[in-house]
């Protein structure tokens, strides 16, 4: 579904990617994983246009990406929850996720629908609908960058650090709405740094070190892996 | 001080208040899209006047009536300014960028000076002269009316602002470009947007003014640096902080205006200065 | 490398445009020219008042070096007799900055050799422009700029023409000592005035001249001239019972106020202004019937036109040139071109000390000048001595002389009827 | 490889060819061989302002270019040295080289004040701050005739021509060289504070201000330190003003125009380098000079319009300044001379 081939960044004269190819398929959820600086973000807005690519391609559905601005590419039905969530604090709720479906060209009803179905999962929502986005507690905000970008129906949901800066009791929350999300046959690439949660959950994981990818595999094969046991977990 | 001159001053503060918030709704809302200040703003303002003054001199034109026109060939400008010369400095320095719209005000006063000279006119065909006197409160019916169409131009465009998506987009676009981007908002089509209304509001608002001002090629500066108070005063990016921002702006310039006149600006600016201080955001910012 | 290189050719390339550009300018030394400088706004915020200037200095030039039959000294003759040389006028251009209007008194002074320099109209121009001329020992003749303490700077070189603000301030106080006298009810003073150089002057002079004529001031109300909206100004005078405006306010302000007096229904029994905006081209066909009754000193009135035949003609040559009628300051230029060229006739040398002792024993005839005057002499500070300031009143859409009373064309109106009641 | 000028591929003294003694020599005869080359006082008066301008507009880069906070509100500075001086001249009959430092000290006093609550604001807030300043103190200038005379402005009196009183009856030849003397050394202290410490300092608090505070560079302090400087050095401009044009007021000293013009100089030659306000102010005053002589009088309007479409294009084109345009030659030049040595 989604094909990044040889996929180069450079910031100025830092080369933040240098040469990385990864793979997903229809229905996955697949990991990147790796240290602070290893590039994981940065690959993530080079798929949603939010940085330059220096170099090689991506293709997402037979198209070929990397030449498209950051609007075209939500028009695809890609969704990035970018790290720090990147809400509009000043707008409410339902503002917020209004916008989320900006990209769709969704009728009332649909809408109406859309918004029906994501807040099913995220019962709290509908209770803080009129409320500014940036009074919610950290937990709630996350969801709320989930959903909104769940808005979107993508076909593609890209989360980055969904967990980061939230309280142990709150990132469980996450991860157990990340299994209810991957149970929806939906694709998703996450980047987390609770290694351990987001390989249990991965299809197939990738692990990033100073811009290359350095081992990929089965989310479970690569847990067994002694160099991620020592370097991330730990063991 | 009796009651009758107090409440003749609030009124008159108010009225002008809703003139100001309209001449700086453009450039609030073309600095919270993109941070840029539009230093040619006041030049805006003064190419809407001539409009309207040229639409009455030729056509006979009431000035009000003239508004639709001259908002859309102010907002044409605008729409080009962007495109020509915003676009490019985008990506330059924060000086750059002041520096264009800064030539680009020199330049519209200079043209406007060689194509119409520098002589004061006056728009002399309105269908609104007299006075309205109200429980002995006296209001020029122009003034009346300018208010009016100040406060309808300022509804329409809260609900737009507020109410449709590309309004939504906007204010998406003012928080976060990055994000905004992240929605699939076209960032560069909501900064032409931003520029094409900034220059349709100042376009109408320059032509109400006609009917209150003389007109000649400087008369934009008088009103923009008060206009940047309002602005700052309000709130960048806040339509309603604007509008409160002008009556406040409004009231203090007429109340001053009582005590020491002299000073009028200088108290308005001093404000000014203690708001950004104190509080960056605004007096009403969020 | 070569970035440095090309740089500096760039500065040499400037350089050379500046030299060719300025002397373009020099040639055609064969005919015996005589050549006065003048400095005016010609760019920026003023450049409407040189342009017009300038246009009628031409007038003025091509008169004295033409020959026409016109009751003014050497426009019968051609040129400057007594030299056998033509009159060339150099124009500078201040853009009504202080320290442009130095350079370019500078540079007529050495580059284009004038014996005599004629400007500024602002008088912040004015200052400094003179102050060169003094400097070089060359004369200086302002036709309008009002400032009173240029004529006391002690300066051996400068002359004037306009009577100055304290002579109009003077003219207004004279006027309100004749209304009492003949029983009308002057009352309480009020003083509005913009902000700046001539309003602040204005103001000291009716203060002084206040107390000494018996009048009372209740109010003062200075405004920044930049100014959006009068109301509260206006409320202000309304409030403190002001029965007569002295108004100190250029074009743009004295229409604001004008239309903020009716709206506010504040009809005082006299506005009197001080030239400037009350007299401007714009100030009547702005206001329309709104600016009847209004009251003005003014240094020219375009009555004349009417009432002095030599304004007539003048006015004549100079509408088929340009298409209008002369206005406001443009006779003060027109009549220093000719009083200059008068003295540097007599003077019959292009020597400074000669024109300086020419200027002193000026002594031009009234029923010669544009002006409404009595003549053109100096006293020993520059000053014109008979620069009468006459007080006019808009009746019927038309400026009236109504001060003196002898010279008066119509009756004054006094007081002037509410906003009411006018038709 | 992208050859992006971004920051990191400058090299470490920016334009520093112009500040090889290849160029500064040279130049340095020329301006000081200036007016005995030209002496017509059109060139002798453009080349004063050119001089002045690019003095006001080094002072206004210490703060604006190298410590990046931008101001619109220098002609302040400008006017209360000239005020400064000729005041304490007409009522002390101090000598205006001493009121020169008394106005560089009221002036680095003043900006004290004004520090206080502008520095608490950043980018467009600072530089509107410092627009609303420059309109309280004018109009304060304008109020208070019993300091300022007002609106009224103050004529200087005439004295001996001499270095010492800073004033010359017919030459202008000795204002041409107190000046040159003045821009100069400016500008050679410039070249010194770029190398210093405290230059380093400026320039860590405008790349990033949280940086220097945690490096331990006292910002706040040293945005006081920068600003101070700047304005006393504006202040002295204006006294060199005030001695050259001998009259004053505070619409023709202190609006706004100037401030802008100040900080146009600097910019349109680049920020935040040596030789930038020195070559803003060699092209700007001339080419509206010759635009002006060449247009003629009465132009109605074309030279401005000129300058402003100049403006324009130079931010749209080169809006790094003149300097920007030195600095992508000079990183060009050395791959030009590797390409030279191969065959």
């Amino acid at each position: 579904m989604l094909s990044i081939i040889d996929l180069r960044v450079n910031y100025g004269k830092v080369r933040a990617i240098q040469g990385a190819s990864l793979r997903v398929e229809a229905g996955q959820l697949v990991s990147i994983v790796g240290s602070n600086g290893a590039g994981k973000s940065t690959i993530l807005q080079a798929i949603s246009g939010l940085v330059p690519v220096s170099g090689g391609e991506i293709w997402f559905d037979g198209e070929r990406l990397d030449r498209l601005p950051a609007h075209e590419i939500v028009r695809r039905g890609i969704a990035h929850v970018p790290e720090g969530r990147a809400l509009f604090g000043r707008l409410t709720v339902l503002e917020n996720l209004e916008l989320g479906a900006y990209a769709r060209q969704y009728t009332r009803r649909e809408f109406d629908r859309v918004l029906e179905e994501v807040c099913t999962m995220f019962p709290i929502l509908k209770k803080r609908a009129r409320q500014k986005a940036g009074t919610l507690s950290g937990g709630e905000q996350q969801m709320l960058a989930i959903a909104r970008g769940l808005m979107l129906r993508p076909r593609l949901l890209m989360l980055d650090e969904p967990s980061l800066g939230l309280m142990p009791s709150r990132v469980s929350q996450i991860f157990e709405t990340l299994s209810q999300i991957k149970r929806r046959d939906l694709t998703i690439v996450l980047v987390e740094q609770n290694v351990q949660e987001s390989l249990e959950l991965a299809d197939y994981a990738y692990v990033l070190q100073t811009g290359r990818v350095v081992l990929e595999g089965p989310g479970d094969v690569l847990l067994q892996q002694d160099m991620i046991r020592q370097a991330y977990l730990g063991m | 001080m009796d009651l009758a001159v107090i409440l003749q001053t609030l009124l008159s503060g108010v009225m002008m208040g809703f003139v100001y918030a309209l001449v700086s709704i453009g450039l609030n809302l073309i600095y919270g899209v993109m941070e840029i200040i539009n230093f040619s703003h006041g030049a805006f303002l003064m190419l809407a006047m001539y409009i309207a003054y040229w639409l009455n001199v030729m056509a006979g034109t009431d000035p009000v009536l003239a508004a639709p026109a001259s908002g859309l060939a102010i907002g044409l400008l605008g729409a080009l300014t962007y495109k020509l010369i915003i676009k490019r400095v985008m990506k330059a320095p924060a000086l750059a960028q002041v520096f264009s719209t800064f030539g680009l005000l020199v330049f519209l006063e200079a043209l406007a000076h060689f194509l119409w000279t520098a002589d004061y006119r006056t728009v002399e065909k309105t269908a609104f002269s007299g006075v309205v006197s109200l429980f002995g409160l006296r209001v020029g019916l122009a003034k009346l009316v300018v208010a009016a169409c100040a406060i309808l131009t300022t509804a329409v465009l809260f609900w737009f602002y507020n109410r449709t998506k590309t309004g939504k987009a906007l204010q998406a676009t003012a928080i976060s470009h990055r994000a905004a981007k992240l929605m699939g908002i076209d960032t560069d089509r909501m900064f032409l947007i931003s520029w094409i209304l900034g220059g349709a509001t100042v376009g109408m608002a320059g032509a109400f003014l006609a009917s209150l001002y003389n007109i000649f090629p400087t008369i934009g500066t008088t009103f923009v640096l008060l206009a940047f108070a309002v602005v700052v005063l309000g709130g960048f990016g806040s339509i309603t902080g604007t509008l409160y921002a002008g009556l406040i702006i409004g009231l203090i310039e007429n109340v001053a205006g009582i005590f020491a006149p002299a000073f009028k600006y200088a108290v308005v600016y001093a404000l000014f200065i203690g708001v950004i201080v104190f509080r960056p955001k605004g007096l009403l910012g969020r | 490398m070569s970035g440095r290189y090309g740089l500096f050719v760039m500065v040499l390339l400037l350089a050379a445009a500046l030299v060719a550009t300025a002397c373009a300018g020099q040639k055609a030394e064969e005919k015996k020219i005589v050549k006065v400088g003048v400095i005016y706004p010609m760019t920026g915020d003023l450049a409407a008042v040189g342009n017009d200037h300038k246009a009628i200095m031409e007038l003025a030039q091509e008169i004295i070096n033409g020959e026409y039959d016109l009751n003014i000294p050497l426009a019968k003759t051609r040129g400057l007799p007594n030299l056998k040389a033509e009159l060339q006028l150099v124009f500078g251009d201040s853009q009504g900055k202080p320290e442009i209007a130095r350079s370019e008194a500078e540079r007529l002074i050495n580059e284009e050799k004038v014996v005599a320099l004629l400007g500024a109209y602002a008088s912040s121009s004015t200052a400094p422009a003179s102050q060169v001329a003094e400097r070089y020992g060359i004369p200086f003749m302002t036709p309008e700029s009002t400032r009173a303490d240029l004529t006391e700077r002690g300066f051996k070189w400068f002359f004037r023409n306009i009577p100055y603000d304290r002579m109009a301030v003077e003219s207004q106080f004279k006027f309100l000592a004749a209304v009492r006298d003949k029983g009308i009810n002057v009352g309480n003073l009020g003083l509005l005035y913009e902000n700046s150089l001539w309003g602040q002057g204005a103001a000291q002079e009716q203060r002084g001249l206040a107390a000494k004529y018996g009048f009372t001031i209740v109010v003062e109300v200075a405004y920044p001239k930049e100014i959006t909206d009068v109301t509260s100004e206006v409320l202000k005078l309304k409030a403190a019972k002001v029965d007569t405006v002295l108004s100190t306010n250029y074009i743009n302000d004295a229409i604001l106020f004008m239309k903020a007096f009716k709206e506010q229904d504040f009809t005082p029994g006299a506005i009197i202004g001080l030239e400037g905006g009350m007299v401007a081209k714009e100030f009547i066909p702005s206001l329309g019937k709104d600016a009847g009754y209004v009251l003005t000193t003014a240094t020219w009135s375009p009555a004349l036109i009417e009432t002095k035949p030599i304004v007539g003609k003048i006015n004549a040559m100079y509408k088929e040139k340009h298409g209008k009628n002369i206005s406001a300051y443009q006779p003060h230029a027109f009549t220093a071109v000719m009083v200059m060229a008068d003295a540097i006739n007599r003077a019959g040398s292009t020597e400074p000390e000669a024109i300086l002792k020419a200027l002193k024993a000026t002594d031009y005839p009234g029923e010669s000048l544009i002006m409404p005057w009595k003549g053109v002499k100096y006293d020993e500070k520059g000053q014109n001595i008979y620069g009468d300031v006459p007080i006019l009143q808009i009746l019927d859409g038309k400026y009236e002389v109504v001060f003196p009373f002898e010279l008066a064309s119509k009756q004054l109106v006094w007081p002037a009827p509410p906003w009411s009641e006018r038709k | 490889m992208t050859r992006k000028p971004t920051k990191e591929t400058l090299p470490a003294l920016p334009g520093s060819s112009l500040l090889k003694p290849g160029f500064l020599v040279p130049l340095l005869a020329f301006v000081v061989a200036f007016p005995w080359v030209f002496q017509r006082s059109t060139f002798q008066n453009t080349a004063i302002l050119v001089l002045l301008y690019a003095f006001l507009g080094q002072a206004w880069n210490i703060l604006g270019g190298y410590a990046g906070q931008v101001s619109f509100g220098h002609a302040v500075f400008f006017g209360i040295g000239a005020y400064t001086s000729s005041l304490l001249l007409i009522n002390t009959g101090l000598n205006p080289w001493l009121g020169m430092l008394v106005g560089a000290a009221v002036a680095a006093t003043v900006a004290a004040v004004i520090g206080i609550p502008a520095f608490r604001l950043t980018g467009h807030f600072f530089l509107m701050a410092t627009v609303g300043f420059g309109e309280i103190i004018r109009t304060l200038f304008v109020n208070l005739p019993e300091v300022t005379r007002g609106a009224q402005g103050v004529f200087l009196p005439l004295l001996e021509s001499s270095i010492k009183n800073l004033m010359f009856r017919q030459s202008n030849t000795g204002y041409y060289y107190i000046i040159l003397v003045m821009t100069v050394a400016l500008f050679a202290g410039t070249a010194w504070l770029e190398r210093s410490k405290l230059g380093y300092y400026f320039k860590a608090i405008k790349e990033d201000w949280e940086a220097a505070e945690a490096l331990g560079v006292n910002a706040t302090r040293y945005k006081f330190i920068a600003l101070a400087i700047s304005a006393a050095l504006t202040a002295m401009g204006g006294t060199f003003y005030a001695q050259w044009v001998l009259y004053l007021d505070p619409y023709s000293t202190m609006p706004l125009m100037v401030s802008v013009q100040i900080a146009l100089v600097a910019i349109l030659g680049g920020v935040g380098t040596v030789m930038g306000p020195f070559l803003g102010a060699a092209l700007l005053l001339p080419v509206s000079e010759v635009i002006r002589v060449a247009v003629g009088g009465g132009g109605r309007g074309i030279s401005p319009m000129i300058y402003g479409l100049a403006i324009i294009l130079i931010s749209v084109w080169q809006p790094n300044g003149i300097m920007g345009w030195v600095q992508a030659r000079e990183r060009r030049a050395p791959q030009d001379q590797t390409g030279g040595a191969e065959p």
